[in-house]
């Protein structure tokens, strides 16, 4: 029975540290700090260990009894192990980060608290073992991060929460109904490799296709596909380590990572197929792509740049989800995990340069190199990634998911993928040369702050650490991208053990 | 049809003649002290053969005396309530309440 | 033994009111609370024996129904009696300090809210275990009296307005109800439930008995056409009586509704017209939901809200499975304990900011943490997000109503919680903006512990509901009426 | 047409004025006087079931029901009438 | 050829609606509560017809008598009560239209009700512990309703009390003419003698504890109007615990049995007579001091 304690105390680390946390008064800062940092090394103690285990192919399950109905199941199979070892390692970076860069700020304790809960929520998510497990963690997810959006409590900070709470929680009722109507039809909602067993035969193509379209706008909207991508760009009034983590940790991964849970053990990636539900999705996810590096291009503020260029960065593991080939399931899958590190260090970079010399517009970046050298340094890095130029880990999983283009025979995908990478490059490299190449505005054009010298170095070490830390994963992921341990071996075990045998 | 039933008939159609004279003066007469003089009148008289006439009927004397304590009581009673009327009606008539 | 634990349930506070009438003003304030928890001493032994045992029969002064009156506490009347103790508890620990703060705001309802609530607790007992229809007419008047009396002790125009009107309308209902059981009666020689069963056949009689049934305990349940009564009676009400009445005292009603139809009037035959009652349910949801999306103020808003939930429990008619006959119960013990906590923490912001307009609810949160994470938690029940009893109680009853294919409470039941989101988000975003008013002192004054709790306690039973689901469905499972299961 | 169903149905007749007295007329007063006549018509009705029963004494439960069902309605009516003395005292205190 | 008792209750029924009817239209608020009163005794006559002594007693007493008073006792506050707008026409229609609907469902059912089967009173009633069926009924099958009806009873006066915000004593009567003092002069001993009898007769016959209650409240309420004693104030001394000591002692009852034999209100063979005339005193007690409670509550202050 040990085997099923341990996805549980995954859960329960940040989820306890969480509610101790809230209970901490404002000005006890070490003691929240201590409780933040040593939450998540446990944590990531605990998932080293269950990364191990599945190594070995031990079975970790933990049921417990909803209704005589149903039953909550928390499983950790590979691809649970992936999203989760992703979240637990920038969980910890993060809280290094948010505990500089909200130095001073009022709520801390309130903050780090449903910080803790929503990475909580992200690690159930990544665990369900059923329909119903994802559907309760997913709108937990929503409900811990509704907080964090709207923290600074500004009017427009309560707008976006409104959008955000729109969209999300209309997104949750399309699931519930999927999963509800899935469930009254087959009787349990356990993922299954190859979707869904279905004995009686009950279920028609266009019940199948219904559910499916439930199921995935329902995710979809957190994984923001075009028309349900509203709340991400508003999202941005949200500090700095709050945007890193809905962006690159949490809320767009759990998207995602349902897209792929969805299509390949509920509805079965033949029979998303053989309904065209995949080719559809392949088709928005595209469209996605285009889409949102088109806005990206003309978004002054730096923030909302990103945001609009993860809308387009995560439909690539839709659309790797979609073309329903190993190799481009394999490009998906590894993208979420150099997506997450590359999006990360993009929206530190951003976070410094905001906290230490206010720069917000893209405007403002001239000549900033000199000034930041290394932040600037790990922020080209991650660039270079996002383009998907070698050695950097966008390109490894670009590459898979042009071969997967291949395989498939969609001479369209490879264009969408191409021109992608084009948009991606017109909008950055622009921003990449004013900051090195340009002469930074005259002082009062400019208004940068006065320097903010901290001990020489150019900004806090609690942000630069960080930023470094996790632009240098993303060149070591896509350098020793070939080796056992790289996530990109992680994904081929996965694809390879699970869904194409 | 013994003598007694005889009498009894009798008194009860007196009883009845009585209570419709004094509904007739409720009806009738103009003023409000008029018909509450009617009707205490009347109907008084007119219970009291009613209540002789049941006694008759019953045969019993337990039953005879229980009527005769009926017919006290409402008297009793009716004075009363007509006295009360009266007074707040004349009272009435000097505050020109009506 | 057990026997003696269900009559205790129903006299035990009838005799501690009593005891309490006798006491002078000043000592029942003191003594209230200790006689709410005597009340729910026989509760936990009952529960015990039913869970193990089954059903407890109680053929009251030894005389077997038809001619004698019977109490029966089988699993759907412990759920019920657990949770008006689970909800008494809190409720007597916030009233105490509640009244008191208010007596110095003028109000002296302390001094007669417990005698009154004691004799309100003493008739929910009796309808959740009445097994006999006459005996559930005089459970329903002393209930409709002690609410009623409960609502004026608010002591404002308005209030009194809207109790005289609660009023009239619950003796109409109640009247209704009883022409009803006396038609059932005529028919079936009868007042007990169980015997109703096999001595009635489907004709004009029992069917004007349905309706007239029906009519009368939805009129008092505040469903759709009927429930205008409702808002302005919670609303104006003190806020643990409000709390009261929107968790326990409308719902007695609609049990005892779905007792009578589901024991006698379904296996009559007449299940067809359950659809009349979930139309005007998924109508119920809609409107009410509407309403208190329009509210300019915070009782109000919580008022009409009661109003949607309702709706959500008259949806079983149709559907008729044990499924949903369980759903439904178990929303109403969600409902119950939520709403009983938004009521209480409306009732805190509304003593703390002195008005009760969302408008000027802006930077209050910064006075009372507490009660702000409350309305948060009862929210998050309300609008059936998991991991509240909301959710699994949602869960259920869109299951029960897809396996049937009826698709109308489907998208009802998803709009209903979407609405409650829309209507329950002017409450909630002040929550947790902390931002101070311009003048920058907090708005409110800040509350002492002893009124913050309570409602907290109450709103964290509703998320533990959800994680303890199973265990009220297992007690119910065996209540289930014959002709659902 | 024995005189049992005929009160029945006076009882009846007297239950449908009493719902028009309730809902058409809008002085609390009024409403509680139709309400009261509403109780004594559904007492007609179940006085006249109790009749009906083929044996020569009539069946005591409906009695036992109407006894308890006026002592019930009265108290309801006494409480209804403190209550509109108390609303007219406060409208006229409030103004 | 219609019987001559057919025709009167023809009649009686007829002039029922009728006054019904009058009540509903009158003009005035002092019009429709006395043609309530009349329309009461009426109901009373009825009740006499439809075999029922008991109901009509109690009729008589608390339906015309008790409420009537409590009715005009109000009228004078509830003339100036301002009042919701008059509800419009299509209101009155609807209202008009369901009423017709609810008569005929109503008719439809009475008419085509089949026989039931009767209860076994036979064998059970000369078990009970009253001879007279009505008090067996009430006082021992369905004891449990009359324990309830008096709560209810407690309930309506403690909820009248709850309304005075301030306690005062009770305002002397206005109009104190002498005619009334020596009517109750006469009249007191007299209603507590046939309270008694009432009582005492309740256990073999019709009366009880209802009639007995209603009787002894009509002579309080008298001694209040006709100011013949300083006006007692049933919230002070002892007169809460003689108001509660009905349901006191049917609660005492109750539990007693409980503890005895194991089912609450089934009384140890024998003593159920004694239980019950004790109940009935306690019963007697708690109605008369709460009909007298709730005429007098309200009334305290400069009421007119």
């Amino acid at each position: 029975m040990n085997s099923g304690l341990l996805p549980l105390a995954v859960l329960l680390t940040s989820a306890l540290a969480g509610v101790v946390i809230f209970l901490l008064r404002e000005r006890q800062h070490r003691l929240r700090t201590g409780v933040n940092l040593t939450a998540a090394l446990l944590k990531l103690l605990l998932v080293g260990l269950l990364l191990n285990g599945v190594l070995q192919g031990r079975e970790y399950t933990l049921r417990i009894p909803f209704t005589d109905g149903a039953e909550l199941l928390l499983r950790a199979d590979p691809l649970a192990l992936l999203f989760l070892s992703l979240s637990a390692v920038l969980w910890l970076i993060t809280t290094i980060y948010a505990i500089g860069y909200l130095e001073g700020a009022p709520h801390r304790s309130r903050f780090f608290g449903f910080f803790s809960l929503c990475v909580s929520a992200t690690a159930g998510v990544a665990l369900a073992g059923n329909l119903l497990t994802f559907l309760l963690f997913f709108e937990l997810l929503t409900l811990t991060t509704w907080p964090l959006v709207v923290h600074r409590g500004t009017e427009k900070a309560l707008r976006a929460g409104v959008v955000y709470l729109a969209y999300t929680l209309g997104g949750g009722t399309l699931l519930l109904l999927g999963t509800v109507w899935l469930h009254t039809l087959v009787g349990s909602t356990l993922f299954v490799p190859g979707g869904v067993t279905d004995p009686g035969g009950q279920i028609s193509a266009a019940t199948w296709q219904a559910i499916a379209a439930l199921l995935l706008l329902g995710v979809g909207v957190k994984a923001a596909l075009v028309p349900l991508h509203g709340w991400l760009p508003r999202a941005m009034v949200a500090p700095a380590p709050v945007s890193a983590l809905l962006h690159a940790v949490a809320v767009v991964k759990a998207g995602a990572f349902g897209v792929v849970r969805i299509l390949y053990d509920v509805v079965g990636i033949e029979r998303a197929v053989a309904l065209n539900i995949a080719p559809l999705l392949a088709m928005l996810a595209a469209a996605t792509i285009i889409w949102g590096s088109l806005r990206a291009l003309e978004q002054q503020n730096l923030k909302r740049r990103l945001a609009f260029s993860t809308v387009s960065q995560v439909s690539y593991i839709t659309l790797g989800a979609a073309m329903a080939g190993p190799l481009a399931l394999i490009g998906g899958l590894v993208h979420l995990v150099h997506q997450g590190l590359m999006k990360i260090t993009l929206f530190f970079c951003a976070g410094n340069l905001a906290k230490t010399l206010g720069v917000h517009s893209v405007g403002q970046m001239r000549g900033v190199g000199r000034r930041m050298p290394l932040t600037m340094l790990a922020f080209t890095l991650a660039a270079l990634g996002m383009i998907g130029l070698p050695p950097m880990a966008g390109f490894v999983s670009k590459w898979y998911l042009g071969l997967g283009a291949l395989e498939a025979g969609h001479g369209g995908w490879i264009a969408v993928l191409a021109l992608s990478s084009v948009l991606n490059a017109a909008y950055f490299l622009p921003l990449l040369y004013s900051v090195w190449f340009r002469s930074p505005l005259p002082q009062e054009e400019g208004e940068w702050q006065p320097v903010l010298q901290r001990g020489g170095h150019e900004t806090a070490l609690t942000l630069l650490l960080p930023t470094l830390f996790v632009a240098l994963a993303a060149l070591l992921a896509g350098l020793f991208a070939a080796t056992a341990d790289s996530p990109l071996a992680w994904a081929e075990l996965i694809v390879r053990r699970e869904y194409f045998r | 049809m013994s003598v007694a039933t005889l009498l009894a008939l009798s008194l009860l159609a007196g009883g009845l003649f009585f209570f419709i004279a004094g509904t007739l003066g409720l009806l009738r007469f103009p003023d409000q002290l008029c018909r509450i003089h009617a009707l205490t009148k009347a109907d008084n008289v007119g219970l009291g053969l009613l209540s002789g006439s049941l006694a008759l009927l019953s045969g019993s004397w337990a039953v005879a005396l229980k009527l005769l304590l009926i017919w006290l009581l409402v008297m009793a009673a009716g004075a009363t309530v007509a006295q009360l009327v009266a007074a707040s009606h004349q009272a009435g008539r000097e505050g020109d309440r009506d | 033994m057990s026997e003696a634990l269900v009559v205790l349930m129903v006299l035990l506070p009838l005799l501690l009111a009593g005891m309490l009438l006798l006491a002078p003003g000043g000592w029942r304030q003191r003594m209230g609370l200790s006689a709410t928890l005597l009340s729910v001493a026989p509760l936990p032994p009952l529960l015990w024996s039913v869970w193990h045992s089954g059903v407890v029969e109680v053929a009251l002064g030894g005389w077997q129904p038809p001619l004698g009156i019977a109490l029966r506490a089988d699993g759907l009347a412990l759920l019920l009696l657990t949770l008006t103790a689970l909800i008494a508890l809190p409720l007597g620990l916030h009233a105490g300090p509640w009244f008191r703060a208010h007596a110095t705001v003028g109000g002296r309802g302390g001094e007669w809210f417990w005698p009154l609530w004691l004799f309100l607790w003493s008739s929910l007992n009796l309808l959740f275990l009445a097994a006999d229809l006459f005996n559930a007419y005089v459970g329903l008047e002393l209930g409709g009296l002690a609410a009623v009396a409960l609502v004026a002790l608010g002591g404002g125009r308005d209030a009194l307005q809207a109790a005289l009107r609660y009023l009239l309308l619950a003796l109409f209902a109640s009247m209704l109800y009883l022409l009803g059981v006396a038609l059932l009666y005529g028919a079936g020689g009868t007042l007990d439930l169980a015997l109703l069963g096999g001595r009635l056949e489907s004709g004009v009689a029992s069917r004007a008995a349905l309706v007239l049934i029906t009519l009368g305990l939805s009129l008092k349940g505040a469903l759709v056409p009927f429930h205008f009564w409702l808002p302005p009676a919670h609303a104006t009400a003190p806020a643990p009586v409000s709390a009261l009445l929107s968790a326990l005292v409308v719902k007695a009603p609609l049990v005892l509704l779905l007792r009578i139809w589901f024991e006698l009037f379904v296996p009559l035959g007449f299940g067809a017209a359950g659809e009349v009652l979930t139309l005007l349910g998924v109508v119920a949801i809609l409107w009410g939901s509407l309403q208190a999306l329009r509210q300019q103020r915070i009782k109000p808003l919580v008022a009409w809200s009661t109003v949607a939930q309702l709706g959500y429990l008259f949806l079983v008619f149709a559907i008729a499975t044990g499924l949903a006959w369980s759903a439904t119960l178990l929303h109403l013990t969600a409902h119950a304990l939520a709403k009983a906590a938004l009521f209480l923490a409306a009732g805190n912001i509304v003593l703390a900011l002195g008005d009760d307009r969302l408008s000027s609810l802006r930077g209050a949160s910064h006075g009372m943490p507490l009660t702000f994470f409350t309305v948060g938690l009862a929210g998050v029940s309300l609008m059936g997000l998991p991991p509240s009893g909301g959710f699994v109680a949602k869960w259920l009853l869109l299951q029960a109503a897809l396996e049937q294919g009826r698709w109308l409470p489907v998208v009802a039941i998803l709009a209903g919680s979407l609405l409650a989101a829309a209507y329950l988000f002017p409450l909630l975003r002040h929550a947790l903006t902390g931002t101070l008013k311009p003048t920058g002192e907090s708005a409110g004054r800040s509350l002492p512990l002893r009124l913050e709790l309570p409602p907290l306690l109450l709103a964290l039973l509703a998320l533990l509901l959800g994680v303890l689901a199973s265990w009220p469905l297992a007690l119910l499972k065996p209540a289930m009426p014959v002709v659902l299961s | 047409m024995s005189s049992a169903l005929w009160f029945s149905l006076v009882g009846a007749a007297l239950v449908a004025i009493a719902l028009y007295g309730v809902f058409a007329e809008h002085h609390p007063l009024r409403r509680l006087i139709a309400l009261n006549m509403m109780a004594s018509g559904v007492f007609l009705v179940l006085i006249g079931l109790a009749r009906q029963l083929p044996g020569r004494v009539p069946d005591p439960v409906p009695h036992a029901m109407v006894l308890t069902g006026i002592v019930v309605a009265v108290s309801a009516t006494a409480f209804a009438l403190a209550l509109l003395r108390r609303l007219s005292r406060v409208q006229q205190e409030e103004g | 050829m219609i019987s001559p008792v057919l025709l009167f209750d023809l009649l009686l029924g007829l002039s029922l609606l009728w006054l019904a009817w009058r009540t509903l239209a009158a003009h005035t608020l002092f019009e429709a509560c006395v043609s309530f009163i009349v329309f009461g005794l009426l109901m009373a006559l009825s009740w006499v017809r439809l075999d029922a002594p008991d109901v009509a007693l109690a009729e008589a007493a608390v339906g015309a008598g008790l409420t009537g008073v409590l009715l005009l006792g109000a009228l004078e506050r509830a003339e100036r009560a301002r009042v919701e707008a008059a509800p419009g026409p299509w209101w009155r229609r609807g209202a008009g239209l369901s009423a017709l609907l609810l008569f005929l469902l109503l008719a439809a059912a009475l008419i085509t009700l089949p026989p039931r089967p009767p209860l076994p009173l036979q064998e059970a009633l000369p078990l009970a512990a009253a001879e007279h069926p009505v008090t067996a009924v009430l006082l021992d099958f369905r004891a449990w309703d009359t324990l309830l009806e008096s709560a209810v009873l407690v309930l309506a006066v403690v909820a009248a009390w709850s309304l005075e915000r301030s306690v005062s004593p009770p305002r002397p009567a206005p109009v104190c003419s002498e005619v009334l003092r020596s009517l109750v002069r006469l009249l007191l001993p007299f209603s507590i003698l046939s309270a008694g009898y009432l009582l005492w007769r309740g256990g073999h016959a019709p009366g009880g504890a209802f009639q007995a209650g209603t009787v002894l409240a009509a002579a309080g309420i008298l001694l209040l109007l006709s100011d013949l004693r300083r006006p007692f104030d049933l919230r002070r001394g002892y007169w809460p615990l003689a108001l509660l000591s009905g349901l006191l002692l049917f609660i005492a009852v109750a539990l007693g049995t409980l503890g005895y034999g194991g089912t609450a209100l089934d009384y140890p063979p024998g003593g159920g007579a004694a239980l019950v005339l004790l109940l009935e005193l306690g019963l007697t007690v708690t109605i008369a001091l709460a009909f007298i409670a709730l005429f007098s509550s309200g009334r305290s202050r400069g009421d007119e």
